[in-house]
């Protein structure tokens, strides 16, 4: 209990370093070993061939088998290094394996042939990161458009997300009236219905408001998300309402309040938003999937995941293509982290 | 005029269908073709919601080949039905509404069929026989398992968790699937008797229990990773795997493909695959029919089945053979393996496969065999479950 | 800096604000903050809700809801036929009820887990360390990946010749196939769902506490509080209106649970780690039979769930709170 | 300073008489103003006093149209206003906790009304250089309130008053948290802001010299009911009861019960004290208290009617000394000295009152007695 | 009240000597204590005054161990504290912000500190309503901070300092809400506590009778440095330098300057003062300035070496007033006198100091002028 304890609580930089700087550390330290180890593998992983990706047990580095062009051979030949019989120890060219037994030429002696088993011989690689898996991502669809209809539903999405949920929010944290309790049970009732199982009357309705088959289609739908509108007003409802009554005071129109106090002060909370719904629409798949139909509408998820089949997936493409799509969202949150880091210390009161 | 074309593909289908479009367009000014290439999940969920909304594509290749069919285009008045009929023959049931029906609706672009791959090598370092033509799934099962603990090699077999997969041997053990009026049964003596054997060699260890053991409900696994990796002896997948095998395995061992394995009735794999289909909602019916015939000339089908790796479907490029393009020896006489496989498919597969409610059969058999494979159920309860699964399935599709 | 690119646009809003401001009196303007989120929000969350009503009364496989006919309450009855609602052997829907009993222990330890775990993050991050900005990064992460590849990479790490197996082994320990035990896949759904979403909730919670003012702190050190019980008295009921938040959110995404669990195990071995929603989606969306109304019916038992859930869950809050 | 133009659509400007009608508040159960009664004329400086948490905030807030008033009626300019929002009402505030915009640098919070009032960018930094330079705070005008002392802040939230030059300004004890030097400076600011303004003032204060110097008339508030309202040296000299003559004088007034006997005074300690005679109705037996400010206290040589008192402390202020005592009855009085006094704690002393300066008020009401009864009257400006 | 046992592990109880040695702070940039020596003796109530924004709140706070030392060393009790957290360090602080616990009520705000000190629960109610009482808070117990009045806060944040009767006291600004009658009570308690406890007393107010009041003695800063230490009546009768003696006493001092001539002061408004002899070291032709306190300067018949004023304004506080007036050379001075003056706007005054409290300065440095030179020794308790 007393380690666990001992982090509950922010301390302040005073150069020494008290143990329980050492406990959040190793705690960061696990972290960053059991969240970041995973996603480096992934990273890794994106540059393996598929054959690489399929090998058990699989290795943290993209290898390649070494190959050498000799003379009288048409393709290149895989390198091996024999461990047993009487070439043990030397690096051999294999021209072709028949059955248990492999014919391989040593490089310097192209023209002949030896036979080994080929239990003796194991394959020389190196690191070699496949690059054409970014470069078939890139060479079999135009990549920018759906890069630029991704960029545009994301933020033309967020941006209505976030205006017109924090709008809500504010309304159901700041001001008194009647239906106000109704209105957050029916949001918080709704925010938990999920997408997944109303789908089909959802593309219904969309249908019926003809945005199907446009970014509108996949923008509107989802920008009145109940998890924002909870979040931001939870969080509004900490600001004191006495810097509010300044703000009247100083004849400001609630709608000034709203966006020149309100606003601001929750910054922390709009940038969370910010990022999940970025997240959240960038990575989005399923919707897009049903309401855009024609491929130059397609997000970059939707272009991208093509590469699923029925019975197969290509891992290597889609390794590819998930970090590539990480990226921007990586920046993103990169940029407005610190908006949530920097919050109000004190309220300007007395 | 513009066509939409909603396609997936397991590997370059869309791309080598898509040249030969590009040579339609050629011939067909003013037609231009846009190939919607999409993920799996979109045909197999999504088109037929977009369908019965009416805002579907103009053509789609699809799977679900007679789930999809009230809504397809018949292209009989457009095409020639002599050619159609002798080229493709019975696999045009497979997209028709019923037995009553005569209507051409699909190009099987892609005929597939299930059947077993081996790793040769471990057989010869095991100095075990490969079992004949002839051999039970016994047979193989005793034969797999020797070579499995002669090589220390951690599975004898696998089949791919599918209820398609396991339709061909349970048909092998004399699964009838449906009754003597042709409404589906499923559940009978033959099913029962290859459920019980395979949930045994599940729990023997004979089948690796990592593929239908560790996953649920109606996800689908395969086991080429293991097999590619050494790890299986004996894998019931099918001739999709074909390319797969192919590259990833490269010369680590040598492999191959034989007949599916036998039982009392039948030694018999499942045929399957996809076909191109137009829809009845395209403002082009003429252009749409005009385009699938064009894909099933004959050059053109031999082209699209010899670029993408495929059996033909098409009786006069069957026969002919076809000549794969970039593809090993090993690969091409594995493709060549299954297709001889084709003559010997039981007609109750052949049915099955054309039976418009298929999936529902499929998704049910799967879901309930997984569950006695883990115990949850015994496969008695697994039995009489399915049939209700089946009962509430026929119910609400309105049969 | 964002802010100062919108403000002419505001600006511009403004004006009509005002008007109404003035028509309308401040009480009734909160409607008008209101509007766009109502409207947006009944047309297309509230709506389809609605409609799944209609589906869930009617039978066949039609989607129009129009070709499909009246049953009544047939679907219900169905799913809620059982001799004993805590053995799912038992149901008529045996799935529906293991998927139930599976998503309640399953929202018991996720939310348990997630709601510690994510607070002791940002506990951590909350204090002043080095490279701050670096470590929230890396805990929020995970939460950028796709439910696809999270599933991935954990399979990766558990199969049987897993990264996790090899350091067994290393160690002395035994490898075990993790997935294929019942107990062990739940665990590792939790596990993975835990570690998925943490960053998330981790990221509320900063800005929770950075929302508490410093004096107060100060106050508090002042006052001799050890820090445990400076976390007990001032940081954790401060920090209530967020736990509540995360609570909230942590309840329903337990519930909603799906993409990266039908990833990662498809729902199995057997059904161990089927949940709600994949029974839902399974059963009227994702394949065949497409049982649009038993799937209908079944979405709308849990929603009632949940909204009774949630009332309970802000009751207790808000007496905690209070008392 | 240039003025920005209010609009107050309501209102007219001009008027900014400020009419409390029996007004009442009660959060909940607790009744914290009860029936107030007052009017504030244009252009009148009218400060509040009362003991902590008496309802001075309250009636500010409920002014300002930030609080509701639970009954009653409050007018401004004529106009019920009981329901116009604050924004509307025209008026300026300080508050009591500052309320600064934590998220705004000290010129944006100075600038944020004048914006709203569509000011022109140019005429709002002009003002707001002017008011800061005024309050002292013109280099601090890009820094965060959290970096500012707590004087600072509270400056800027007067200035962020003062820019707006409204017609009726609200101070909620605005210079509670300066310096003397510098409070000084800002009491004579205010008084120039309204000399030049005539705007309407309403001022909280707890500062006895704030009140007395400032104010045109002063409320005592107790207990959210108004005690007595006048001038400032009205209420010095003639408070209307115990309570407004303890309250205002600092040192408080020394208060010794006692009886009428026979037209004088007989103290409970037993002494007598003769009482002018025509400046008080007075009725044998009655029990009566009697006040005595602390400078009119006087130390003389032994008398007989000299109070005998024993010094307890001393205070010694520098310009001035206060004397606490006790009596031999045991009650406590203190002496205002003016200088540094030489007496010694443990030191005699007798007192004698300046019977020019007595207070006599009935012990059971604590009403002042007086011969004549008009009190309460609002006096003049002195 | 019952002493709940501290736990200071680091720092024995008994000795609470508070030394600062050249203690520095910057924010940023900007250096706001630059180089502070001062030492507080255990048992010693000592007031910090100085002008609003001086860093009177920073050092309390770097003494509690809130805020961190730029460079320099804190010493209690002879031991550096510098790097010993606030919790450790066993005092008590009341913030000029109050930053009460606002999710706890008064009763919990009170009790919480001693909770932390595992004092026994019957106790910690004990002590609570008896500091609650002498707060005249009692019956807010339940009350959260929201629903308190300004003065209610402010006395809950004192009495969660007094409760815990740590061995070092810091009060910032404790009494600045309060209105003067509970501030002259809680300057008693205080007082008392301190009597009581012998607790060493950090104190920082603005209200000049506190701090003459309750000091032993008072440090003067200004912008970072201390300018003077010393008890109050020596600050106030030989105040350094310009600015304490400007700093110190409420009005300040009337400052005149001149040169000295031949032994006696030209005023640069052409008046001569005489100064007495061997109390000022002068210099002849030396620039200094005259500092005259304004109750030192009296209205006199006119005379030769009589300062002709005119009455700008009247301050009438009742009990005193303050006269405003500009010398005929334009200089403004300021008279206090007691009681109420007839003096009004306008009339001409002649005014001459009192020669035995004259004040003198050197112009350019600012230093006073004195025969001997023994400046700034912290003299005993007067
Ligand atoms: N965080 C900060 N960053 C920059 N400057 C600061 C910060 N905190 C305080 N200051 C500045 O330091 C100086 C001293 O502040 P401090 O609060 O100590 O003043 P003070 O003497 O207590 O004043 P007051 O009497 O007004 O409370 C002020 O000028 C203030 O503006
Ligand atoms: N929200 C509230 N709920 C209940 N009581 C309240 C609330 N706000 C104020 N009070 C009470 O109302 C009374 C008047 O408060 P108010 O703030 O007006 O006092 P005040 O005269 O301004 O005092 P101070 O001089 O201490 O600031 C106080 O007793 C206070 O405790
Ligand atoms: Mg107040
Ligand atoms: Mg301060």
């Amino acid at each position: 209990m007393a380690n666990v304890t001992a982090f509950l609580t922010r301390t302040r930089g005073r150069g020494r370093l008290h143990w329980t700087d050492w406990a959040s550390y190793a705690y960061l330290a696990l972290g960053v070993f059991l969240m970041f180890g995973p996603v480096i593998w992934l990273v890794v992983s994106s540059f393996k061939t598929q054959a690489e990706l399929d090998r058990f047990p699989p290795r943290f580095l993209p290898y390649a088998p070494e190959t050498v062009q000799l003379d009288g051979h048409a393709e290149p030949l895989p390198l091996f290094r024999v461990t047993d019989g009487p070439l043990a120890g030397e690096t051999v060219a294999q021209v072709r394996r028949i059955g248990l037994t492999s014919q391989v030429v040593r490089p310097e002696a192209p023209g002949e042939v030896v036979k080994i088993n080929r239990a003796d011989r194991v394959p020389v690689e190196r690191v070699k990161p496949a690059l054409e898996n970014y470069r078939t991502l890139f060479e079999r669809f135009d990549f920018m458009r759906y890069f630029w209809n991704s960029t545009f539903i994301t933020l033309t999405a967020t941006a209505i997300t976030l205006l017109v949920n924090s709008m809500a929010a504010f309304a159901l944290a700041k001001y008194e009236f009647r239906g106000r309790g109704a209105v957050v049970a029916l949001v918080i009732g709704v925010l938990m219905v999920p997408q997944s199982v109303v789908l089909v009357p959802l593309f219904m309705v969309t249908r019926e408001f003809g945005m199907l088959d446009s970014p509108w289609g996949v923008i509107i739908p989802g920008a009145a998300t109940p998890t924002g509108v909870f979040l931001l007003r939870q969080y509004m409802l900490t600001i004191p309402d006495e810097i509010l009554d300044a703000a009247r005071m100083d004849k400001a129109s609630e709608w000034k309040i709203f966006w020149r106090i309100v606003l601001p002060l929750s910054a922390p909370a709009i940038a969370v938003l910010a990022i999940l719904s970025i997240m959240w629409r960038w990575n989005d798949f399923l919707w897009p999937l049903i309401a855009l139909s024609r491929s130059e509408n397609y997000t970059l998820q939707l272009a991208l995941n093509s590469f699923q089949g029925e019975m197969r997936t290509e891992w290597s493409s889609l390794l590819a293509m998930t970090v590539l799509t990480l990226l921007p969202v990586a920046l993103v949150f990169a940029f407005l982290q610190k908006y949530i880091a920097t919050g109000i210390a004190s309220t300007g009161g007395k | 005029q513009e066509i939409r074309f909603m396609c997936y593909s397991d590997g370059n289908e869309c791309e080598a269908a898509g040249e030969i479009i590009e040579r339609f367009e050629a011939e067909n000014d003013g037609v231009s073709v846009v190939i919607d290439k999409v993920p799996y999940k979109a045909i197999l969920e999504n088109l037929p919601v977009q369908l019965a909304a009416g805002t579907g594509p103009d053509m789609a290749k699809v799977t679900d080949l007679g789930g999809l069919s009230k809504y397809y285009l018949d292209l009989a008045p457009h095409v020639d039905r002599a050619y159609w009929e002798e080229s493709f023959g019975p696999i045009l049931d497979w997209y028709r509404k019923g037995p009553d029906d005569d209507g051409i609706y699909g190009l099987h672009s892609q005929l597939t069929i299930t059947g077993p791959f081996i790793n040769r090598t471990l057989f010869d370092q095991a100095e075990v026989e490969v079992p004949g033509p002839d051999a039970t799934w016994d047979d193989w099962a005793e034969a797999t398992r020797k070579v499995a603990e002669a090589t220390e090699t951690p599975f004898a077999m696998a089949i791919d968790r599918s209820g398609h997969r396991i339709a061909g041997p349970a048909i092998s053990y004399g699964a009838k699937l449906f009754g003597e009026d042709g409404t589906p049964t499923l559940v009978d003596e033959g099913f029962t008797t290859f459920a019980q054997k395979f949930v045994d060699w599940n729990k023997d260890g004979t089948m690796a229990p990592d593929v239908w053991g560790a996953a649920g409900g109606t996800t689908y696994q395969d086991a080429a990773q293991e097999f590619i990796n050494g790890e299986l002896v004996f894998y019931y997948s099918g001739s999709w795997n074909v390319q797969r095998m192919d590259s990833s395995i490269g010369d680590a061992f040598d492999w191959e493909v034989v007949g599916s394995p036998c039982g009392p009735a039948a030694c018999t794999g499942m045929p399957g695959g996809a076909g191109i289909v137009g829809f009845e909602q395209t403002q082009h019916p003429e252009i749409v029919a005009k385009l699938i015939d064009f894909l099933a000339e004959k050059e053109n089908y031999a082209d699209l089945t010899a670029k993408s790796l495929n059996i033909p479907a098409h009786a006069a490029v069957a026969a002919e053979g076809v000549t794969y393009e970039g593809a090993s020896e090993q690969a091409a006489a594995a493709l060549n393996a299954f297709a001889a496989q084709v003559p010997t498919v039981s007609p109750i597969a052949f049915a099955y496969q054309g039976y418009k409610n298929n999936r529902a059969m499929f998704n049910i058999s799967l879901a309930r065999v997984s569950q006695a494979i883990v115990g949850e159920l015994t496969v008695e309860e697994a039995m009489a479950r399915a049939k209700d699964d089946l009962a509430q399935a026929l119910a609400e599709s309105g049969e | 800096m964002l802010l100062r690119l919108i403000s002419p646009l505001m600006n511009v809003v403004d004006l009509p604000m005002r008007a109404l401001q003035r028509r309308l009196g401040i009480s009734r303007l909160a409607w008008v903050f209101l509007l766009p989120n109502l409207l947006l929000f009944g047309t297309f969350a509230f709506l389809p809700i609605l409609l799944n009503f209609a589906y869930a009364f009617t039978g066949t496989d039609n989607i129009l809801l129009l070709d499909r006919t009246f049953v009544g309450a047939e679907n219900f009855a169905q799913l809620l036929d059982c001799d004993s609602y805590l053995d799912p052997n038992t149901c008529a829907r045996d799935l529906f009820w293991r998927a139930v009993h599976n998503t309640a222990w399953f929202i018991v330890m996720q939310v348990g887990f997630m709601v510690g775990f994510s607070l002791l993050t940002a506990l951590v991050l909350n204090r002043e360390i080095k490279a701050r900005g670096f470590f929230r990064a890396v805990f929020f992460f995970p939460v950028l990946l796709s439910p696809v590849v999270v599933a991935l990479v954990w399979k990766w790490v558990l199969q049987r010749n897993g990264i996790l197996n090899a350091g067994l082994e290393a160690v002395g320990m035994d490898s075990v196939v993790w997935l294929l035990d019942r107990h062990w896949a739940f665990f590792w759904s939790v596990f993975l769902s835990v570690w998925a979403h943490m960053g998330f909730y981790t990221l509320i919670l900063l800005a929770g506490l950075q929302a508490i003012p410093r004096d107060v702190y100060e106050a508090a050190v002042m006052d001799a509080a050890g820090p445990w019980r400076t976390f007990r008295r001032i940081t954790l009921p401060l920090l209530m209106p967020t736990m509540l938040v995360v609570m909230v959110l942590a309840l329903i995404k337990g519930v909603q649970t799906f993409d990266e669990i039908y990833a990662f195990t498809g729902g199995g071995p057997g059904s161990a780690t089927t949940f709600i929603i994949q029974y839902i989606y399974e059963t009227g969306f994702g394949g065949a039979p497409r049982l649009f109304g038993p799937a209908a019916a079944a979405s709308l038992l849990l929603a009632l769930l949940l909204v009774a859930l949630t009332v309970i869950q802000l009751w207790i809050t808000r007496r905690s709170s209070n008392g | 300073m240039t003025t920005a133009g209010e609009q107050t659509p309501h209102i007219s400007r001009r008027t900014a008489r400020l009419e409390l009608r029996n007004v009442t508040k009660s959060f909940g159960k607790a009744e914290v103003i009860r029936g107030v009664d007052l009017t504030v004329e244009q252009g009148e400086f009218c400060v509040f006093v009362g003991p902590s948490g008496c309802g001075k905030s309250t009636l500010l807030r409920m002014i300002s149209g930030l609080e509701n008033v639970t009954a009653g009626e409050i007018r401004i300019g004529g106009d019920v206003v009981n329901d116009v929002p604050a924004a509307e009402r025209g008026l300026a505030m300080v508050f009591q906790s500052y309320a600064l915009y934590p998220h705004m640098s000290v010129r944006q919070n100075l600038s944020f009304g004048l914006e709203n009032l569509r000011t022109p960018r140019g005429q709002i930094a002009e003002t707001v250089e002017e008011v800061a330079a005024m309050l002292q705070i013109d280099m601090l005008l890009d820094r965060r309130p959290k970096d500012l002392s707590g004087g600072q802040r509270q400056r800027v939230a007067i200035g962020r008053a003062v820019v707006r030059e409204p017609r009726i300004f609200l101070f909620d004890e605005p210079l509670s948290n300066l310096d003397a030097e510098l409070r000084v400076e800002m009491r004579g600011e205010i008084s120039r802001l309204h000399a030049r303004l005539g705007n309407t003032m309403v001022y909280v204060t707890h500062d006895q010299v704030e009140a007395m110097t400032m104010a045109d008339r002063i409320v005592v508030l107790r207990d959210g009911q108004v005690e007595q309202v006048g001038a400032p040296l009205e209420l010095y000299n003639s408070p209307a009861n115990l309570f407004v003559a303890g309250f205002i004088g600092s040192p408080r007034m020394n208060f010794l019960t006692g009886r009428v006997e026979a037209g004088r005074l007989r103290l409970d300690n037993g002494q007598m004290v003769d009482v002018p005679h025509g400046k008080f109705s007075l009725e044998d037996g009655a029990a009566v208290t009697l006040g005595v400010r602390p400078n009119h206290l006087i130390p003389v040589a032994e008398t007989v009617s000299g109070l005998h008192a024993t010094v307890r402390g001393i205070e010694q202020l520098g310009g001035d000394s206060y004397v606490h005592a006790v009596t031999a009855a045991g009650e406590a009085v203190s002496l205002h000295r003016p200088g540094q006094t030489d007496l010694t704690v443990g030191a005699e002393v007798y007192l004698e009152p300046d019977p020019d300066q007595l207070h006599l008020f009935d012990t059971a009401t604590g009403r002042a007695l007086r011969a004549d009864p008009a009190r309460d009257s609002s006096a003049e400006k002195s």
